[in-house]
């Protein structure tokens, strides 16, 4: 039956090798009668591999992808190109069916490519040290701000802004809201940026979280909020896009403490949402209170260079209630399609994805001037990600037309207005009313990008301007 | 034979100008949009990454694969992780492009596939668990847990209550007590009794009407299902708490008994153990969790709803959907839907087998459980009777007491047999603990191999033992060295001393 | 610049070594001015892998496929499930990137396969002895006959039927037409069986190329042909389906001398034709004339099990003019999928394979019983192939019309007709006007099945009846 | 740390009544079609193959797998086999469905896509190699060469000639004359004269009117190019003879100089090795051949066509299509297309390298020969000068006179220092010859590793060497038994001498 290895003679064998009759035997002897399930489990009927891909190719055509259509969505999630070596390698069985490495010598393999990870997550981010993953961009922003709030002991607000990612600070309330801290969500200028934030801070300030290039696309002014929160003795938390960094300067060179971000975009396909990357590094001195596992070098008993998981002090595992975080399985495998990704492009492919993606963008603008019925909020420069309004006031039916014209031409930004989440601001400004977010990466081409343009100018107007 | 450039670091390949992935000539019209930036936002130059070529850094992560052990390679009797076979069809399905290449942030009208998995898969879940609420959101197991727990925060604070104390048993897993910190809970360890069951005695001392979360892993970390469930699930509920089921080692009871129907109020599953998808090297799992039904509403949103509604043609057919938040919901723990790779994986895991195949899974499971039981228990003390669920936890104490050999010893000597280990000093109620899980998808031929070498490993020289691994490229690294001198990322300098 | 390795300084470095000053130097120094190409090669310019992937990705989608359509086409070429396990396997890089074990100690995994694929040929075949591989089924069908007409020394004639493999008939018509060899082509009864060729036969015939089952889906009497051939002192070659012996007798069972068989059924992509298997077998005594890679069970100098190319002094590379044959790489990989494929099927699996096959092939049938315009032409049980006449003599426009629905309906044999090659007859006989092949494998729904006969039904008609 | 049960054969695995693949309930109304086959067709059991799950299927194949060196995980410079990097990007969009799932007998209407590839790759054929006509058909280089033999005796025959000799260089690889024989002529061999070229007495000694083709490898197996190619070319078509040119070296010259250009009328090409097409452990391979305008109508059928046709909205556009053999044509050589998938790959590779990025292929690959044979010369006899095209060939003869160590011995020795051995006592020419092809897809650090390793051997103890490898599981295996006794096929009673 489907994996199941025992034959009935082998079956047989065993039980008299065990000294009982049945199974049910065995059983009977520990699971009490009264609490064991009397009916069939009621699950579909198996069904061998030929059917089952049949039956899921089906189920899979029903889904417009980035394959079907062409696809302009960011806002955290990126459709960037993953090169074929990337699957290749993290296809082998010896990296997706091993588990966390608990005996080095038979793991050297995976520990070696978490050292590799970590360095080139150091490197990419200017900070000194970093994890070997975190479950996603939202969850490690997340797990940021309870490492800022551990280390500032006495200190327990958290300020953040109206443009860092609404599902970030979603997760951020939901976490926050059983212990001892305040959430505090500054708005944004009219451009979208959160300067404003610097006048929020106070000794109470344990960290501020932003975001850059933020969530509307815009571009903070790193340097000078975590200039104003060192003065005030607050941890700075950037979330940031590794795809950003062949042209932006790096978040350690900005004064930036713990930076984290979400690796998608580096060699990991969207699936929906997950597994995603949840990248984390910090300043060397902070290492201490860095939740999830670490590999570091050492040597073994011949006075060979290998890797080990160390500093587990840290960890569930060995602290138990006083662990850092209870993260356990991680993004390994993530972590290694980032790995590879990163050895690909080096810093030359790096910078030339990041200067694509401006051009890309940039040119995307340009299409839509002329359309009358759009406009382009986002002033000022944009890296991949620029918000448009619909002049209409009919985003989700303008969305409609392309995606049934074979473009994914942007996120409806409505939904997200005016939310709330255990108390704390998670929505978007107000300013974002009948507004669609557009991302566009290396991958689009120029003809895509002039689809997209002429997909919208085409769609039909219910409402009047 | 081994390529001796596989174990050189990435930095150390690198060559100033040499590239692999390249984009060259943009397709679109210059446009000056750099200049815009500002020179305060821009960085002279790139990081520097390493500079490899593409045959580089294939045969640089190929090579470093072969010093993995793994499923696919080798044996992996790993206690409480479920490293069973990872079907190839779930990797080949979970790749289709309707799956793979989906945007998070699309519409459900053009996901209608992906959203009846995904709305299906919920019911598997409620159905194999006997709790009705499901949760697909969280990433992991541990990340489960919390959920759950900021879940039954949210129950006991729309109930007025503030309760503030977990109970953990001193036999569970290192995530419990995290979790329920992370969730802004008090913890209390439940110690366990000389059988390996909760000691009730200390459980009824500990409960109280402070007394939030119990804890539960049944069966529990040391393999045995607490036969006193249905006395700990009246007490727990009499003193006003929920029960809280650790479902690591769902694999046991598949389909032979469920926690909603032994007293359990919340749950998590580990997709990754129980339903095959594949650990990954560490993750990523999943961590879907399932509650009763008046826990539902606090649930992360979104859930995958469905509705009925009628076509052109006067059929009806059913539109999936994604729920918003209700206002009692505690929000999101992570950004967008879920591991969904993970999850696609477990649903053709489960289709695999229907509901009367996994029952067979773990019938399977325990038996070979049993039989290994059976054989070790010839030449290892087991400490706790010789009937087991899924695994067993054999100790190496008095092997370690006659020859010096513990199990940190057999767990390295077992590698040179061609085995990978067994999970080791876990339980902590067990000294010099040897957890043995070996899961449903390995040979009798295996587990007799198996059985056999750790047995002629306990007949060998301690001294030799203590040395071992013999046959691997490193053998015991400096763990010590590494935590008090800590070398975290390469530099120039750190490849100095670079021996290998 | 795409897989280069050089740097600049590199090559620098690399010159200086040589003590040359530049590469131009070192080729002027071998290949004369005079021959030195002068301008660039007129290639299309170099694409990048992202632009490169979205260029081809149009390409395969402007092609119909058994993905896009349903396929009921065969021929020798069949569109039979694959499981994934195969392709997993079969893309690791330590089988798809090595070459033919030279260096036996490092080349234990390609050689054990080797040997484990040779011994799954010969429990399918019962014959004694298999080859590594050949290039596919029509040139080992070639093969075979070389090599009887090599054992059989003295004797000219080669006797095979009409409805063998149109294709693997040309080949030997190429082949033979250089050597003293007489091609016999007879004809067969109106059933489609070839029992006629045993009038042929005599003692000038070194050996009967039959097919079972035939192009045409007929089921021969093996048994009375190999019977016959062995009175005359003919040698007997079968061509046969791997995936029918699980119910069929086997070649060796049968008295077959040769047995050759297309193996792209065995787990191998339909690729548009290649690349496929040629298995081959024969009766022990005839080794020493197999052509191809052998390899063989020997002990290490610590007297360990191992493997190693064996019988090498058939071949090209040790005997030149004298060898078996003049192939060298053959079809390993392939070779690889189809032992896999076979372990994943085992005896079981096989058998049903083979049954689905038959009933899904009778179920085919049965639904288009009632088409007034179609006849099926083959009388007696099918395995998987059966011929189907057009009564309104239109199969071309049939087919279309089928294809523009997504059905690929079956192999027109009009164009097979009466074909002659170098001499010989290479076609169909005439029988076949008006027909169209039709395959159906176990992969075929029923759902599927319907299809096929419905669009069939539903074809406009453009000439009557 | 080895699996010990992966070198156990599939059949030593099986266990009566395990499964893998099943198929289970037919979803067609059961005819009982099986009632009419009678039994003289059926057999009463289905062949006796080994009996597995899955689990044990994949993890046998996986561990064989690390039993190999191969391009992802060594350096692999067996010369005459360009053992170059094998592109991902290659496997990826071959195996797309609109490639690989394409049946062999579809009709071209419905083919546009791949038709268009395979006429654009006829043409990059016949551009690099300066010959017009292509036939894509061949299945691998010796394919190609008995091919294009049976198209210069249809010429012939179609002239009236009954030359029945082709002429092969000593230094030529086997399957020349094995193909010349298989094609139905005679061979004669001619010699190499001391500069490692083709002896241009001797050629002319064996030109005659019975000369049908002179078959020469360019550059040679020796790794050089034959300066006397003017000539050579004058005296054999001044005797009515044809030029074939065995292609397999091509990486060498691509861009620098064509086949057409300097004097050859037939040639093949071996995609596996000059265009990244992986060699699969042996195969598959393709063999392609070009030839000159007067030979293409001899060419084997299909061939891709295309003509112009008008769209409905007057735009003309290509519509590809494949030939019906003439009557010329030799007819086929083998079933179907052609080893497509083997095409596919190298039409993305020429399209990633484009015209002049193939120049600089070749270039690099010259290079980094050179610079081998700059360093390995210190220590080696390099026979045949200083400088070489894309390989080159030394000789340990003083090696094995003065240390008795053969070019075996250090081909078995560079394995335990991680590389793949030269190709060895090939080309017949050169006593204890070791030919190293490093191709340019390897780094300059790793050629010095190699370089260095091969130098500490010669300074190693014969006896030692003698006895390598010493770092693989299996080391010198008795060929000659292997030979006199054969064991081809598992038996119960052949594996129980399985000592492993
Ligand atoms: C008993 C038990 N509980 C919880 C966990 C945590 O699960 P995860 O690693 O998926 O976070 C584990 C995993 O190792 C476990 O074994
Ligand atoms: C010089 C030479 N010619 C011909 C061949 C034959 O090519 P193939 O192996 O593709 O048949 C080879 C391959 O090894 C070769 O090296």
């Amino acid at each position: 039956m489907a994996y199941l290895f025992h034959t009935d003679d082998d079956r047989r064998e065993m039980l008299q090798s065990i000294g009982a009759a049945s199974i049910d035997e065995i059983i009977d002897a520990q699971v009490p009668q009264s609490v064991q399930f009397q009916r069939q489990l009621d699950l579909p009927p198996a069904m061998n591999e030929m059917e089952l891909t049949a039956e899921l190719t089906r189920l899979a055509a029903r889904n417009a992808n980035a394959n079907t259509h062409v696809c302009f969505l960011g806002g955290g999630a990126y459709d960037h190109f993953i090169p074929a070596a990337v699957d290749e390698i993290a296809s082998r069985g010896e990296y997706y069916t091993s588990y966390t490495p608990y005996q080095a010598e038979v793991s050297q393999g995976n520990l070696q490519v978490m050292f590799e990870y970590e360095t080139l997550v150091t490197q990419l981010t200017g900070l000194g040290v970093s994890n070997a993953s975190l479950y996603d961009g939202g969850s490690a922003a997340t797990e940021a701000v309870l490492m800022a709030l551990a280390t500032q002991r006495g200190r327990m607000r958290v300020v953040t802004s109206d443009v860092v990612h609404p599902q970030y600070r979603e997760i951020l309330a939901s976490y926050l809201r059983n212990i001892d801290a305040e959430l505090v969500v500054i708005a944004s200028d009219e451009n979208g940026r959160s300067g404003g934030l610097i006048d929020a801070l106070d000794d109470k300030t344990a960290c501020v979280l932003i975001q850059h290039p933020n969530f509307v696309g815009g571009l903070e002014d790193v340097a000078a909020i975590s200039a104003a929160a060192k003065a005030v003795g607050a941890l700075t938390i950037q979330s940031f896009d590794p795809l950003s960094l062949g042209r932006l300067r790096r978040p350690g060179d900005m004064g930036v403490d713990i930076a984290i971000a979400e690796g998608q975009c580096l060699g990991n396909p969207l699936a929906f949402g997950g597994p995603y990357l949840g990248i984390m590094a910090c300043r060397d001195e902070l290492v201490r209170r860095l939740p999830g596992r670490i590999a570091g070098q050492t040597t073994d008993r011949r006075g060979k260079r290998c890797w080990v998981l160390t500093l587990q002090t840290r960890e569930q595992h060995i602290r138990r209630d006083k662990a850092t975080s209870n993260i356990c399985s991680n993004q390994t495998l993530l972590a290694l399609r980032a790995t590879v990704y990163l050895s690909l492009l080096g810093p030359h492919g790096l910078r030339e994805t990041t200067d694509h993606c401006i051009a890309k963008t940039a040119y995307a603008k340009q299409t839509i001037i002329a359309i009358e019925r759009l406009e382009v909020v986002s002033d000022g420069p944009s890296l991949k990600e620029f918000v448009v309004r619909d002049r209409a006031g009919d985003v989700a039916d303008l969305l409609e037309h392309a995606r049934n014209h074979g473009v994914l031409a942007g996120i409806d930004l409505n939904p997200l207005l005016g939310r709330y989440t255990e108390g704390s601001f998670t929505g978007l400004p107000e300013r974002y009313r009948d507004c669609f977010l557009v991302a566009v990466t290396e991958k689009r081409s120029r003809a895509e990008i002039e689809q997209w343009a002429r997909t919208l100018s085409q769609a039909p107007q219910t409402a009047a301007c | 034979m081994r390529n001796q450039q596989s174990t050189q670091l990435l930095f150390e390949l690198s060559r100033p100008g040499r590239r692999a992935h390249r984009l060259g000539r943009l397709d679109v019209p210059t446009i000056e949009a750099l200049d815009d930036f500002g020179d305060e936002l821009l960085a002279a130059d790139p990081p520097p990454l390493p500079e490899l070529a593409e045959g580089d850094v294939v045969r640089h992560f190929v090579g470093l694969s072969t010093l993995n052990m793994s499923v696919d390679t080798h044996f992996y009797p790993l206690g409480s992780c479920t490293m069973k076979y990872n079907p190839k069809r779930n990797e080949r399905i979970a790749s289709l492009p309707g799956f793979a290449d989906v945007h998070p942030m699309q519409d459900p009208s053009h996901l209608q596939g992906l959203l009846e998995l995904l709305y299906d898969l919920q019911g598997m879940f409620a159905e194999i668990s006997g709790l009705p609420g499901v949760s697909l959101q969280p990433a992991a197991g541990a990340h489960g847990e919390l959920t759950a727990l900021l879940v039954a925060a949210a129950y006991f604070r729309s109930i007025g209550s503030d309760r503030k104390v977990v109970l953990t048993a001193d036999s569970a897993h290192g995530t419990n007590p995290a979790s329920a910190q992370m969730a802004g809970f008090e913890t209390k360890t439940v110690k366990s009794n000389s059988d390996g069951l909760v000691d009730l005695d200390d459980l009824a001392a500990k409960l109280d009407e402070n007394t939030a979360v119990f804890m539960l892993t049944n069966p529990n970390t040391l393999g045995l299902f607490d036969r006193q469930i249905e006395q700990m699930n009246q007490m727990v509920h009499d003193a006003g708490a929920l029960i809280y089921l650790d479902g690591a080692n769902m694999n046991a009871i598949l389909g032979i008994t469920r926690p909603g129907d032994f007293g359990a109020d919340l749950m998590h599953y580990n997709p990754h153990k129980t339903f095959s998808g594949p650990h990954g090297g560490g993750g990523p799992g999943a961590g879907p969790i399932c509650v009763r039904d008046f826990l539902a509403k606090f649930l992360p949103a979104p859930i995958v709803t469905r509705h009925q509604t009628e076509t052109d043609d006067g059929q009806t057919k059913w539109v999936y959907g994604l729920s918003e938040p209700t206002a009692d919901s505690i929000g999101r723990v992570r950004s967008f839907f879920g591991n969904t790779g993970v999850l696609v994986r477990a649903y053709i895991y489960l289709r695999t087998y229907g509901g009367d195949g996994l029952r067979r899974v773990s019938e399977d499971a325990v038996l070979s459980a049993n039989y290994l039981l059976s054989k070790v228990k010839h030449f290892l003390d087991v400490p706790h009777g010789d009937r087991c669920m899924h695994e067993f936890v054999a100790s190496a104490s008095r092997l370690k007491k006659d020859k010096k050999m513990s199990a940190m010893d057999l767990a390295k000597r077992i590698l040179d047999y061609g085995f990978h280990a067994p999970t080791v000093y876990f339980p902590l109620v067990v000294e010099e603990a040897v957890m043995v899980e070996p899961t449903e998808t390995e040979s009798k031929q295996t587990l007799d191999a198996f059985a056999e070498a750790l047995f002629r490993i306990t007949d060998e020289a301690g001294d030799f033992v203590h040395d071992a691994p013999h046959t691997t490229r490193i053998s015991r690294p400096d763990d010590v060295g590494a935590a008090r001198r800590p070398i975290l990322r390469w530099t120039d300098s750190s490849s100095n001393d670079a021996a290998s």
